[in-house]
């Protein structure tokens, strides 16, 4: 059996998580799996789409790198029999065109941030400033809006400050500090939302060289759950994550598996769990756990 | 006119805009120029420049160098990923700072060296040479961390991104010392001269009897040597080496230093100086957009914007006196008359 | 000749000014062209001849001043103005693209065209039909980069002339030529002249400006001094004009000096390049001066560049005093002690950006190594003793080479090595672009050096030069050394003949 | 033959030689179908190369392309969105934008006397900010003409599908080359690449040309914007990062100097289709983790240059030698 995956690229550790996971899942299943890096451009993942076709492959997996555009390829999948199925992202077209999508969901996992603020504060009032993805991604206009749609209501909190810090750790520490700056050294802010772990991780580095106890002056709360973020939650430094497995291969192979034996149609979405992690989690151990899948 | 004198006018329109940005800034960001010291190091907006800014100002020297002999090094990016991949590689496998930083800074040195092979033994025309290595660098160094990020606790490293000398980060003492002995090398020496030299007429200097292939593996090698030291600090101030993202897209913002410290990218005269105050412009202008609290879709649009004025004011043809609206023409062949082909 | 003199003028230039930064290059100069003549203008180097040129065309935006095309004012404002005036221009260093083609190059803007496509084949036939009236049987399809600068010279005299409906001006245009193309392109300019086109014609060479010119004005340092009949004037006269004192000595007697005694100190042995230069063996004496005469294309530049280094060699062997020498770069040259003033000062000499202080200590630089800097007090005294010695004219040595004129560029150049001490020097054309008075600067300058034992190789189009300082000329022929003559077998005549005859194998 | 030829046969000879060895290892990738994709996926490519490399012959450079694709998609996207006017007029509309861009660059670079890298690169953050502010979503388009367009293609035998926008590309190609070795324009072009103050004194409009260069570029990225568009149903302001550099290497791959006056619209479309023909190459071997397919990129860009490059030295130099012994 050969398939085809589409990889978005390798942007975070977390990508390269769920590739290393989907390589070994293929590996173990004694799937040949024919892997193509996009280079987080969607004109190449519509070319390897359709060298995948020309090829003749059984099935294709796919982490689509934005949600249009992808109605022309499907179809041309579909008129050659091959199933599609999406990982981790949604597309906008008609169902019909994939035989299933398995991620999560982006806006939820925004809201189980925002709800886990919400909670932890219970009332007390919070200026809160957010570190979004790379501007224009659909994770960082989704985990906004989720975000968002948790602490609507609730007055006690204000987002004071949003800005891009691209997904990564250096920029995340950047703008973490242009916030402390502008927000008179930090004692204005109370707590950090970050789309991403990365970015968390970076912002709490520079919380701590503005002479700040990361934490606890200022609650740090984001998604991912990659196993730095883990590290920094035994220390006491980070607060909340919300987990997005990088696990989304094993049920995409189950669904095909069925398919193939019998033709049963998996529901056309399978959602993994957005699993909130806190301080109370045993973050070393997790840490532990998470440290060699490859993040 | 005195050398010094000389200098100042050389550098005036680099310091004058940065004033003018900095000024900009402190106008909508009233806090701006408050310094104080926390953690016995200097801390407060204008030392965040001078810290953000210091992997493009590394980049920078590397780059006026390269630009000087009329070359282009689109590697310097991937060059810092790599670094910042060996030395955190390094660190975590257990070796000692020293030979971490030795091998980081080798491996720098290493693609200096075979960009600039390829530039003047192959005759392969700079801006592709480098391209190769730029799309092919950073590949390498996600080969070293596996695609991940290379996290790391050694505080002997980390130093070199978050301690501080004198009260100053550390960052910004490597790069104002790597500036001023680069400086000073070239000036102290005919090197600067005979780059020069090879930027403005690459066949009569070698007629001249200069070593042209040396000096342009030379200035490629300094290059990549900046960058090693870029990537070094990009790793050591996140404490681990992020091969995807350590200076992605940073070439360009070196370049664009060095064409605002005023060297032509046809080569020929450079100032050092000048490209690290067009470096400092550039994060001026990036933190002035954080501080300002506009929405980041717009940061694009506010850095175009900003940048077009910064190059329409340093013009040469609004230089030579506004004579521009008046008789293009004349300016224009009087300018162009010196250029050789 | 001259009764057109008070026809209605053609051309009429009052009070033209031109203002560089530290340079007044002309100040208020009047020039009046008639139809139908040639009119010579001429001073020394810096004099401001090209500049003049420059703000006639536009090229240059002159600061102050009128200019009257039969009697109506115009002011182009670039050459493309100039050509729609009906003026065609040849600047001085060959103005072309060599990465275009022959054709191209000729007709670049005036491209015949069919259904708004431009006809490559009717291009090609009408460049070759040009082309042959100068006796030049090249394929125009080829890039003119492929061509000695000599047959560029005429692709450009003949692209202005294509251009010229009423004025056609040519700044040193033979400065690259030899005889052979001097006369046919004389022949052009009269057929043009009788035709009622008046001619800007701009030559150190007094020959030729007496020759074919019907009228002359002289500058000096951006002024007019005057406008003659050149039927009413003399050499000395003319030459008293542009340099505003006496020229001690005329320069060209044609005695040969003896051959100078003693064993050489550089051999060269079955020296060549595959594809560019025949193999040649080459003998060089202290002290002596080797001439080398050719036609354009013989190869003269390429046994230059062979013996530099600056195309590495490929058989044979280079002895300095019996010990081989390795002459694979230029590099390698220096060290040897050679130095290698190139014909093409533009794109092989000149560093244009840096200033002439820099240009001048260049070389020296590069041999001592650039961990040696020369002091810089050093550097100004050298720079100018040089600009003193060679007269220069700059306004200083801080001035960037590329602002001076052709002619002062070409002694910077000349400086350049004279300051690296060489051995053995070869100077491509070295009197191209130079004033009378530099000229006997210069070969004087030729002959003291020699008298302290340094070798020159020189390669000159003007034979007569040749004659008055070679203890030996090589005459070269289709990348073939042809012939040498020594002695009192020097003189033009034998030149010619041994040019002109018919192959006589590969003498040395 | 003319010399000047040697670097596009050398090009065309090394993308057989390729495409062989593809076919020795993967019959399948002579079918009709990898190449109707070669054309359809690469039809964007192709349009901004062919307006690059009439930059870089007149001895420019152009970055902003990409950035302007992503602008026109957003543009196109939106106003289709928002207006419910007929996709033909947004098209016109967008077209006189992105060529007016062009065009001012261009006058920037000529009477400012600025580098062109450094303007378009300006111009490229502009166009990609102007994209954020129209819409940092991606935006669906769902035109009927739009369908229409995609389902216009020409089954080959084979089921490989020669699409519309393929056929654009072609005609585009054919249309530069015109423009390139049949018009006083292209010839201006090549004259500028081999010196603007030469250029200028043999009477070139170099203001006008320079103008005209680069807006020919903007218009060429703004159609391919529209390709783009057709391509993906979609506009979206983070689109086509990072393009013009592929643009740059197909031009230089096809064998175009960089530093101007040389250079062959046909070999740019060699050279497009080699780039493509590496991306479909890794694809079919699917083994490369991540890592490996960009230094493998890097590898084969390196290889082809350096082939280019001994070829073309190979022949000059038997030339040379062939010259000598006549
Ligand atoms: N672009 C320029 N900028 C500054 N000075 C210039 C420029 N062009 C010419 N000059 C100066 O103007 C003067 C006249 O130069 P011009 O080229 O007209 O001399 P010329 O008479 O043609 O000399 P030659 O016989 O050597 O060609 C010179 O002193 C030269 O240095
Ligand atoms: N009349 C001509 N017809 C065709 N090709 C020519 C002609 N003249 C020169 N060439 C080409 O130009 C090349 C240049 O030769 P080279 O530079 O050695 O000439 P040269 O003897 O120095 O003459 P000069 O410097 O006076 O032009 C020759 O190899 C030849 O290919
Ligand atoms: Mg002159
Ligand atoms: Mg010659």
């Amino acid at each position: 059996q050969t398939i085809g995956f589409s990889q978005i690229g390798s942007e975070s550790g977390w990508r390269a998580a769920e590739t290393t996971l989907t390589k070994s899942q293929a590996e173990e299943r004694g799937i040949d799996l024919k892997f193509a890096d996009a280079q987080q451009k969607q004109e190449n993942q519509i070319k390897a789409l359709r060298s995948f076709i020309a090829q003749g492959v059984d099935a294709i997996l796919i982490a689509p790198v934005v949600a249009t555009g992808w109605d022309a390829v499907l179809q041309e999948a579909k008129e050659a029999e091959i199933p599609v199925v999406l990982l981790d992202r949604m597309v906008d077209s008609s169902d019909d065109l994939y035989l299933t999508a398995v991620g999560s969901d982006l806006v939820h996992e925004g809201n189980v941030a925002g709800q886990w603020l919400v909670d932890e504060l219970g009332g007390k009032d919070c200026n809160v400033v957010e570190l979004q993805g790379t501007t224009g991604s659909s994770p960082a206009i989704d985990r906004k809006n989720g975000f968002e749609q948790a602490i609507n209501g609730h007055d006690n909190i204000k987002l004071i400050r949003s800005q891009t810090g691209d997904f990564t750790r250096t920029k995340g520490k950047e703008v973490m500090e242009s916030f402390l700056k502008a927000e008179d050294g930090g004692k204005n802010i109370c707590a950090l939302y970050a789309h991403n772990d990365d970015m968390a991780v970076g912002a709490i580095q520079a919380i701590k060289e503005a002479g700040l106890k990361p934490g606890e002056d200022i609650l740090v709360v984001s998604i991912d759950a990659v196993p730095d973020i883990f590290q920094a939650m035994a220390a006491g430094e980070a607060n909340a994550t919300v987990e997005l497995t990088p696990n989304m291969a094993g049920p995409a192979f189950d669904a095909l598996d069925a398919y193939f034996k019998d033709g049963t149609k998996p529901a056309k979405f399978i959602q993994t769990e957005s699993k909130l992690y806190t301080q109370n989690d045993d973050p070393q151990k997790v840490y532990e756990e998470k440290k060699d899948l490859g993040y | 006119m005195s050398g010094t004198a000389r200098f100042l006018r050389r550098i005036a329109p680099q310091l004058i805009t940065l004033a003018f940005v900095l000024a900009l800034i402190s106008v909508m960001f009233p806090g701006f120029f408050n310094i104080s010291i926390a953690n016995g190091r200097l801390y407060g907006s204008p030392i965040d420049i001078l810290n953000r800014g210091a992997p493009v100002a590394l980049l920078a020297i590397g780059m006026t160098l390269v630009i000087a002999t009329r070359g282009i090094d689109l590697s310097v990016g991937a060059v810092m990923a790599i670094c910042g991949a060996v030395s955190a590689w390094g660190i975590t496998q257990g070796y000692d700072l020293g030979s971490t930083l030795l091998m980081a800074v080798v491996a720098g040195l290493v693609c200096g060296l075979w960009n600039g092979i390829l530039v003047s033994f192959l005759g392969i025309q700079p801006i592709v040479a480098t391209l190769i290595l730029m799309v092919a660098g950073r590949g390498i160094a996600q080969l070293i961390t596996e695609g991940a990020i290379l996290t790391f606790n050694d505080p002997n490293l980390i130093f070199f991104g978050s301690g501080s000398l004198f009260t100053l980060p550390m960052p910004v003492v490597i790069w104002i010392v790597t500036g001023l002995l680069i400086t000073w090398i070239v000036r102290r020496t005919a090197l600067g001269m005979l780059i020069e030299s090879v930027g403005i007429n690459l066949r009569a200097s070698t007629l001249a009897g200069i070593n042209s292939r040396v000096l342009l593996i030379a200035v490629y090698v300094t290059s990549g040597f900046c960058a090693a030291l870029a990537g070094i600090i990009a790793a050591a101030d996140i404490r681990g080496a992020d091969a995807n993202n350590a200076g992605l897209w940073l070439e360009l913002d070196a370049i664009l230093a060095v064409v605002i410290g005023g060297t032509s990218l046809l080569g020929g005269r450079f100032s050092l100086i000048a490209s690290l105050i067009g470096a400092m412009i550039i994060q001026a202008v990036n933190t002035g957009i954080l501080l300002s609290g506009f929405p980041p879709e717009f940061n694009l649009v506010i850095k175009a914007a900003i940048i077009l004025i910064i190059l329409v004011v340093q013009s040469p043809a609004l230089r030579t006196g506004m004579a521009f609206f008046r008789k293009p023409r004349q300016t224009d062949v009087a300018k162009k008359e010196t250029v050789t082909q | 000749m001259s009764e057109v003199a008070n026809s209605r003028p053609l051309l009429r230039a009052t009070g033209v000014t031109k203002i560089f930064p530290g340079t007044v290059a002309l100040d208020h100069v009047d020039f009046t062209l008639q139809p139908a003549e040639v009119h010579a203008l001429l001073g020394e180097n810096g004099a401001g001849k090209s500049t003049l040129i420059k703000c006639l065309t536009g090229a240059y935006r002159r600061d102050d001043g009128d200019i009257l095309l039969n009697g109506e004012p115009v002011d182009p404002r670039g050459t493309l103005d100039a050509q729609s005036y009906g003026i065609g221009t040849v600047y001085q260093e060959v103005n072309l693209l060599p990465n275009l083609s022959v054709a191209e190059n000729l007709f670049l803007g005036h491209q015949p065209t069919r259904f708004g496509m431009i006809s490559g084949r009717e291009m090609t036939r009408r460049a070759r039909e040009t082309l042959s009236q100068y006796g030049l049987d090249i394929d125009p399809a080829r890039s003119l980069g492929d061509f000695s600068v000599a047959v560029q010279q005429v692709i450009a005299i003949a692209r202005a002339v294509n251009l010229s409906g009423k004025v056609l001006i040519l700044d040193e245009p033979t400065a690259s030529l030899d005889s052979g193309e001097v006369k046919m392109l004389f022949d052009i300019i009269r057929s043009l002249r009788d035709r009622g086109i008046g001619i800007i014609f701009i030559s150190h060479f007094l020959d030729q400006v007496f020759e074919i010119s019907d009228r002359v004005t002289v500058l000096r340092n951006g002024r007019l001094i005057g406008t003659e009949d050149a039927a009413n004037i003399d050499r000395v006269q003319l030459v008293n004009m542009m340099l505003g004192r006496e020229l001690e000595h005329e320069t060209r007697e044609t005695g040969k000096t003896d051959l100078a005694p003693g064993a050489p100190w550089l051999e060269f042995d079955d020296f060549g390049k595959k594809g560019r230069i025949a193999p040649f063996d080459l003998k060089i004496r202290p002290g002596e001066v080797v001439g080398m005469a050719g036609l354009l294309g013989s190869g003269r530049t390429e046994t230059a560049e062979t013996l530099f280094g600056a195309v590495t060699h490929d058989s044979g062997t280079a002895r300095s005093r019996g010990e081989e020498i390795e002459l694979r770069s230029p590099r390698d040259a220096v060290a040897a002690g050679f130095g290698f003033c190139p014909e093409d000062r533009k794109i092989d000499g000149i560093i244009a950006d840096l200033s002439v202080r820099e240009n001048i200590i260049l070389a020296l630089q590069a041999r001592i190594g650039w961990a040696r800097p020369v002091p810089r007090r050093r550097q100004a005294e050298m720079a100018e003793d040089f600009i003193r010695r060679l007269d220069i004219r700059t306004s200083d040595a801080e001035k960037p080479v590329g602002l001076l004129s052709g002619g002062n560029q070409q002694k910077v150049l000349l400086a350049r090595w004279l300051a690296t001490n060489p051995k053995f020097l070869i100077l491509d054309e070295p009197t191209r672009g130079i004033d009378v008075g530099a000229h006997a600067e210069i070969i004087h300058l030729i002959e003291e050096l020699c008298a302290e034992g340094m070798s020159l190789l020189v390669i000159s189009s003007e034979l007569d030069e040749l004659v008055a300082y070679s203890h030996r000329v090589i005459v070269v022929r289709d990348r073939h050394h042809v012939a040498e003559l020594v002695g009192a077998d020097i003189t033009t005549d034998n030149m010619v003949d041994a040019i002109a005859s018919a192959h006589n194998g590969s003498a040395t | 033959m003319n010399s000047r030829f040697l670097p596009l046969l050398a090009t065309v000879a090394i993308f057989i030689l390729a495409y062989a060895v593809c076919y020795a290892q993967f019959p399948a990738m002579l079918s009709t179908r990898v190449i109707g994709n070669l054309f359809t996926d690469n039809a964007f490519l192709g349009i901004i190369a062919v307006g690059m490399t009439f930059v870089i012959i007149s001895g420019g450079i152009d970055l902003s392309v990409g950035s302007v694709i992503a602008f026109s998609g957003v543009f196109i996207s939106v106003m289709l969105r928002d207006t419910g006017l007929h996709p033909i007029p947004v098209f016109a509309v967008l077209l006189l934008i992105t060529t007016l861009f062009g065009a001012a660059m261009g006058a920037t670079i000529h009477f400012l006397e600025m580098p062109a890298f450094i303007v378009t690169l300006a111009g490229m953050f502009l166009a990609r900010g102007m994209a954020y502010v129209l819409s940092i979503d991606s935006v669906p388009i769902t035109h009927d003409f739009y369908s229409a367009i995609q389902s216009f293609y020409w089954l080959m035998p084979g089921k490989g599908r020669l699409t519309f926008i393929g056929g654009l590309m072609l005609v585009v190609f054919i249309a530069g080359m015109l423009v390139a070795h049949r018009t006083r324009f292209g010839t201006n072009v090549y004259a500028l690449g081999g010196g603007t103050h030469t250029a200028q004194l043999m009477g070139v409009p170099v203001a006008r040309t320079t103008i005209a260069i680069y807006a020919l570029s903007g218009f060429l990225a703004g159609l391919s914007g529209i390709v783009f568009s057709i391509y993906t149903s979609a506009g979206y302001s983070l689109a086509t990062v990072g393009v013009e550099l592929d643009a740059i290497a197909a031009v230089v791959i096809g064998g175009t100097l960089l530093t101007g006056g040389s250079g062959f619209i046909a070999g740019t479309l060699i050279g497009v289709l080699i780039m493509g023909l590496i991306q479909i190459y890794i694809i079919f071997d699917g083994t490369l983790s991540s890592w490996w397919t960009k230094i493998v990129v890097g590898m084969l860009l390196f290889a082809f240059i350096v082939l280019q490059k001994g070829l073309v030295w190979f022949t000059g130099r038997n030339r040379a030698s062939a010259a000598g012994t006549s």
